[in-house]
């Protein structure tokens, strides 16, 4: 973890760090301020498209960008992008398995004779 | 094949099919249960602690044997199952196709009885007849909760669901009298919830239909409660009120308002009497009043009937 | 590391400090994982309902309020990022700065449930609770009524999940407040950043399943 | 009891004596013998309304007992053992005790989530005792709706609330073992290093992270449904009564692997031991583990074949039931292997452990005949099903929980029980089984449902037989708590390794000091480092 903190090239001030240890370097700010803008111009899209006519396309558009805004979340706020596999691993498990309960029972109802 | 004969009536066309695969199950568990305690009786006697067998790995063994051996007892198994599933799910896939010429007979289970309705109007509480060799298609609704229609004879099980039609076909192949239970706990008197299904020479069938008659056909009882409900006004043949036609509907495809297609079945008209405006045919107008709560399942299942009579007669363009 | 005003504390059983923080961390993406599959039952509900009505779920869709949610997605949105700040702050030791970023983000989530529960409000007026004061007329009824129980069970979860994020990220910031926190011991922020993201996750898919359902 | 380690320090025992040295314990050893005493006062309970089955079942009328009664007593057993024993067994007090010693910890990764599991255990518990003390519930442990929401007249609410709340002891045990795995070895222990006990519980607890939210909040929406009068699961309410199977199987399917990887793990360890060789295919053990838990959770529909589910559903989770069963088999191989060529001993732990391989074989076997499609249309829902699982889970799961309480008591306890006793039990234990449950499989197969209070009269033979050996299986079942209880006073002293066993856990003393290692230990090499060419001679090799 602190290696790859020190690894981060912008430079600290810290102003008010109370007690006299070293100023740390922090990681670099933008990217959660593009994650953020990207974050609403994707839920601008979102809401803008629910408005177009798209038959169930409108449901795979809110999905699909429900999922990359999630991925945005996870890699950048969340910190996986940087994070150990077994981390990466713990995350995707939750995702996985109810991809395996959805995908399993409405196999079952998307199956029956109508 | 009958290997369970002596134990267990075999009286429908299924159960010999089942038996066979049970017989094969049987033998396979036998077989393998028998060689693994076997295995491991042997190892246990000459290898327990104190016993002079040798315990040197033999010379010149092969590399990876191990690994093989996985590879073996992987292999085989595999094999065996695959072929299992295959059979069973034939079989499963044969007894879910019913034949064309099944007669269809009504069931409605409630706590804790199960009440049937023949074709022709006959009725019946915790006995069902039937004749034998006649392919039998059994239209299966609940009043309440979840029951399930079970007759080890025939080996055969299915679900009875509340709110929708679950079906069973079986050909009965011999005379006799078989035990009907509900195999899905349902609540007190669960245990109770028994019958008997009575099946009969074709000759002794026809004679036990005339012998009950019930209060004429299901599809004329169907027509008075056409009329009854005031179903008539609107889809009768002379009505001035836009509503879909109801002859030649039975078994043919609807287009929705909605755009999508449906097979018009017993669900669909059932779901056309209690929640109308769900499912509306494309060019109409969802002016139906729901029938929920005041058509019992019993008398659903006669409308239907009184539809799909209608199908028959003018479904020939 | 090991030269800081605030060691980290680490209990007798870990062998260091990192050794407990990857532990503390991984222990909540574990969590994360079970929250991920109690949501996902409302998820395969809410599926399978839309499935049997959906034409219901277009009607009941419309009576939601889309201007609200969507200026709740954003307010949430935004406090992932004062969130995400907070914690970068707090990983390099700024005091202030982490306590400023952690109230910003409390406070964002106290407005979330604010407008959440005005909407909630109308919506029980308007007679669109489920239950026996059910008040709604137009087709297949019991779906629509269906989309609501789903719409208030999801966003009621959904708010339980935030009030607790609400009380725990506040806890934080007042324990930050009183320098509880360094560079080299700031677990407990990592960890109530990671459960405020997860729940912004949530909402990202309860906007469109809810607000912008047959909007076309 | 011993209160003395070897080199002279307290051990976890005596380093306190008071009620509230216990209650406010963060040592996992501790918190394992309070789970150990919790889970046998609620086994007594199930196994009390057990014998009152099997009692009224003597007849076909249903005489002892009325209806209701009949119904409610196979809830309470069925909830209790499932979620208040089978589930907690062997991982809460097996796993909590022994997990860290084997890894060579100090303790867990988080000692307080651990004891706070067994609060929230213990509150669970609360509720299903409240329940009983109110009447009673009795929509069957699986909680099919729309019986148990609309039509229910029990205390439906009380008993998904205490089963809600238990489900977050095991999430929090689950996440406990995980991160312990992962964070808390000792030097030297790689992931292949690792013990399969401690494997198995690593398998378990996925399954116990993943699996249990969704019962929770499946019983959350039954509640709510029955509470409020909404819900989707209700037909009448437009909703769907399969999709609380769906639901509810995700969850308890894999549960059952919950109950029975641990004991896999169990009786690895105990085979291993007592032929004296290292386990054969140690590494397809473990990943045969890993499969049983992932490809478990696919395999939930086989529950449903006969429900209205889908006839295509119905096939692809047949397939997968199938191949689930791969895994468990390369168990049963590998084990039987690992005896070729060993130095056998039969003591205790060995016959139970050797009991466990007989009567889950005959589980899993049939397991395939309820997978099989056509098979389970006749046998699904009779006695069948419930030998099948009787199998399971008492056969495997209980037999491998005596097989783990056998093994270890010496290092819980200090003491050694006799030796002679705990072999008559195990032989009592597996006969009196067999008397139980084989007949059910015969009475199932001719047709009998299960649930019945009332049954008819050909199927009394088979059923007498059943509670026959009920009353031998309780014998094996009674016979462990006296010579145990007699051991805690009056054993001999065990040492620190009785049984010749390696893994860490017997590298120190017994009873373990509070913090597990008088220094941290190092580990040089794989597990099971048993010699049976130089054992074979010395008839006792200890």
């Amino acid at each position: 973890m602190s290696a790859q903190r020190q690894a981060n090239a912008v430079t600290a001030t810290a102003p008010d760090k109370a007690s006299g240890s070293p100023p740390e370097r922090a990681p670099p700010a933008w990217p959660y301020w593009l994650t953020w803008l990207a974050l609403l111009a994707l839920q601008a899209l979102n809401l803008g498209s629910a408005y177009l006519p798209l038959g169930p396309f409108n449901l795979v558009i809110n999905v699909g960008i429900s999922i990359v805004k999630t991925l945005l979340v996870m890699t950048i706020f969340m910190h996986l992008a940087r994070s150990s596999a077994v981390m990466r691993i713990a995350a995707v498990a939750g995702f996985f398995f109810l991809a395996v309960l959805l995908g399993l029972s409405l196999g079952d109802y998307l199956t029956r004779p109508t | 094949m009958s290997g369970f004969e002596p134990f267990i009536a075999e009286a429908s066309a299924a159960a010999g099919r089942t038996d066979a695969l049970l017989l094969a199950l049987t033998i396979i568990s036998v077989l393998v249960v028998g060689g693994i305690s076997l295995t491991i009786v042997v190892f246990a006697v000459r290898w327990h602690a104190g016993s002079r067998a040798s315990r040197q790995r033999a010379r010149g063994s092969v590399p990876n044997r191990g690994r093989m051996a996985e590879a073996l007892w992987i292999g085989i198994p595999l094999l065996v199952f695959l072929g299992i599933f295959v059979w069973a799910a034939v079989l499963y896939h044969q007894m879910r196709s019913p034949a064309a010429d099944a007669l269809t007979i009504d069931v409605v289970a409630k706590q804790w009885m199960w009440k049937i309705q023949h074709r022709d109007g006959q009725r019946e509480i915790n006995e069902l007849h039937v004749p034998v060799g006649r392919p039998i298609e059994l239209v299966m609704t609940s009043q309440d909760v979840i029951h399930s229609f079970f007759v080890p004879a025939f080996r055969i099980k299915q679900d009875v669901l509340p709110g929708r039609y679950t079906t069973l076909s079986f050909t009965p192949t011999r005379v006799g009298q078989y035990q009907l239970f509900c195999a899905e706990f349902c609540g007190t008197s669960h245990s109770q919830m028994r019958g008997t299904v009575i099946v009969m020479t074709p000759s002794e069938f026809s004679d036990w239909l005339a012998a009950n008659p019930g209060e004429g056909s299901l599809a004329a009882q169907g027509e008075a409660l056409f009329r009854r409900f005031g179903c008539s006004g609107c889809h009768g043949a002379s009505s001035s009120v836009h509503a879909p036609k109801l002859e030649g509907l039975y078994g043919h495809p609807v287009a929705l308002a909605n755009g999508s297609q449906v097979t018009a079945d017993a669900r669909y008209i059932r779901d056309s009497i209690l929640l109308p405006v769900s499912q509306v045919t494309a060019g109409y107008t969802p002016i139906m009043p729901s029938f929920k709560g005041q058509v019992s399942e019993e008398d659903i299942l006669k409308l239907v009937a009184y539809i799909r009579s209608l199908a028959a007669t003018e479904s020939q363009p | 590391m090991a030269a800081d005003s605030t060691p980290a504390i680490v209990a007798s059983h870990f062998s260091d400090a990192d050794n407990q923080e990857t532990a503390a961390t991984l222990g909540m993406w574990i969590f994360l994982a079970t929250e991920v599959l109690f949501f996902g039952v409302l998820f395969a509900g809410y599926a399978v309902t839309r499935l049997i009505h959906p034409e219901a779920f277009g009607n009941g869709g419309r009576h939601t309020d889309v201007l609200l949610g969507s200026i709740n997605t954003a307010i949430l949105l935004t406090s992932s990022l004062t969130m995400g700040l907070a914690v970068r702050a707090s990983s390099v030791g700024w005091r202030r700065s982490s306590v400023t970023w952690l109230t910003l983000s409390a406070i964002l989530g106290v407005a979330f449930l604010v407008i959440k529960g005005y909407e909630w409000y109308h919506e029980s007026l308007e007679g669109l609770l489920p239950g026996p004061g059910f008040d709604y007329s137009g087709p297949d009824v019991p779906g629509v009524e269906l989309f609501f129980f789903l719409y208030f069970t999801m966003t009621g979860a959904h708010a339980v999940h935030l009030s607790i994020g609400i009380l725990v990220v506040a806890s934080v910031a007042v324990l930050a407040a009183r320098d509880k926190f360094s560079a080299d011991y700031h677990t407990p922020v990592v960890l109530t950043g990671l459960y405020w993201h997860f729940i912004d996750v949530v909402w990202i898919f309860l906007y469109p399943l809810f607000y912008l359902v047959s909007r076309s | 009891m011993t209160s003395i380690t070897a080199n002279g320090g307290p051990s976890y025992i005596s380093a306190g004596y008071t009620l509230r040295s216990w209650l406010t314990t963060r040592d996992h050893k501790r918190i394992a013998l309070l789970y150990l005493v919790s889970i046998l006062f609620f086994f007594v309970i199930a196994a009390v309304a057990a014998a009152m089955i099997r009692i009224e079942l003597l007849t076909p009328a249903g005489d002892l007992v009325d209806d209701d009664t009949y119904n409610k007593l196979f809830t309470v057993h069925g909830v209790v053992m499932v979620w208040f024993f089978l589930i907690p067994s062997i991982p809460a007090t097996f796993g909590n005790f022994l997990i860290p010693l084997m890894i060579g910890a100090k303790d867990v990764a988080f000692p307080r989530l651990n004891l706070a599991s067994w609060y929230v255990y213990t509150l669970g518990g609360l509720f299903v005792v409240g329940t009983l003390i109110a009447g009673g519930v009795d929509t069957g442990w699986t909680f099919y709706t729309p019986y148990t929401t609309m039509f229910s007249n029990s205390h439906v609410i009380a008993a998904v609330t205490g089963v809600f709340i238990v489900g977050f002891s095991s999430i929090f045990t689950g996440l406990n073992f995980i991160v312990t795995v992962h964070q808390m070895r000792a030097p030297g222990m790689t992931w292949f290093r690792l013990p399969l006990f401690v494997w198995a519980h690593y398998a378990t607890s996925l399954v116990m992270v993943l699996a249990t939210p969704v019962l929770a909040m499946t019983l959350a929406l039954i509640a709510i449904e029955r509470l409020l009068g909404v819900g989707i699961f209700d037909p009448a309410l437009g909703g769907d009564p399969l999709l609380f199977q769906h639901l509810f199987w995700f969850y308890s399917h894999p549960a059952v692997y919950i109950m029975i990887l641990p004991a896999m793990g169990v009786v690895s360890e105990v085979i291993a031991c007592f032929a004296r060789k290292p386990i054969f295919g140690y590494r397809f053990m473990v990943y045969s583990l890993l499969a049983i838990a992932a490809v478990g959770f696919m395999v939930w529909g086989h529950h449903m074949f006969v429900s209205g589910q889908s006839m295509y559903a119905g096939m692809v989770f047949s397939l997968l039931s199938f191949l689930v069963a791969i895994p468990s088999a390369i168990k049963v191989f590998n084990w039987t292997a690992t005896l070729y060529k060993g130095s056998i001993h039969f003591d205790a732990p060995m016959l139970y452990a050797l009991g466990f391989i007989g009567l889950f074989m005959m589980g899993g076997i049939t397991g395939i005949w309820l997978a099989a499609l056509a098979a389970d249309v006749h046998l699904t829902d009779t006695y069948f099903v419930v030998a099948h699982f009787h199998y399971i889970m008492v056969g495997g799961a209980v037999m491998a929980f005596f097989a783990a309480l056998h093994f270890w008591w010496p290092k819980v306890t200090g003491r050694l029980y006799p030796d002679g006793w705990a072999r008559a039990g195990a032989i009592v234990m597996f006969v009196g089984f067999n008397l139980t449950f084989f007949p059910q499989y015969i009475a199932g197969f001719l047709g009998m449902p299960r649930r019945y209070h009332a049954y008819p009269d050909e199927f009394q033979v088979l059923n007498v037989l059943s509670s026959g050996g009920a009353v031998v299986l309780g014998v094996g079942y009674l016979l462990p708590l006296l010579y145990l209880g007699w051991s805690l006073r009056r054993g001999r002293l065990a040492g620190a390794n009785p049984w010749g066993a390696t893994g860490l856990e017997w590298q120190t003393p017994s009873p373990p000091p509070p913090d597990n290692f008088a220094s941290p230990p190092r580990v040089e090499g794989p597990p099971y480092a048993y010699h049976a060419e130089q054992a074979a001679g010395d008839s006792h090799g200890r």
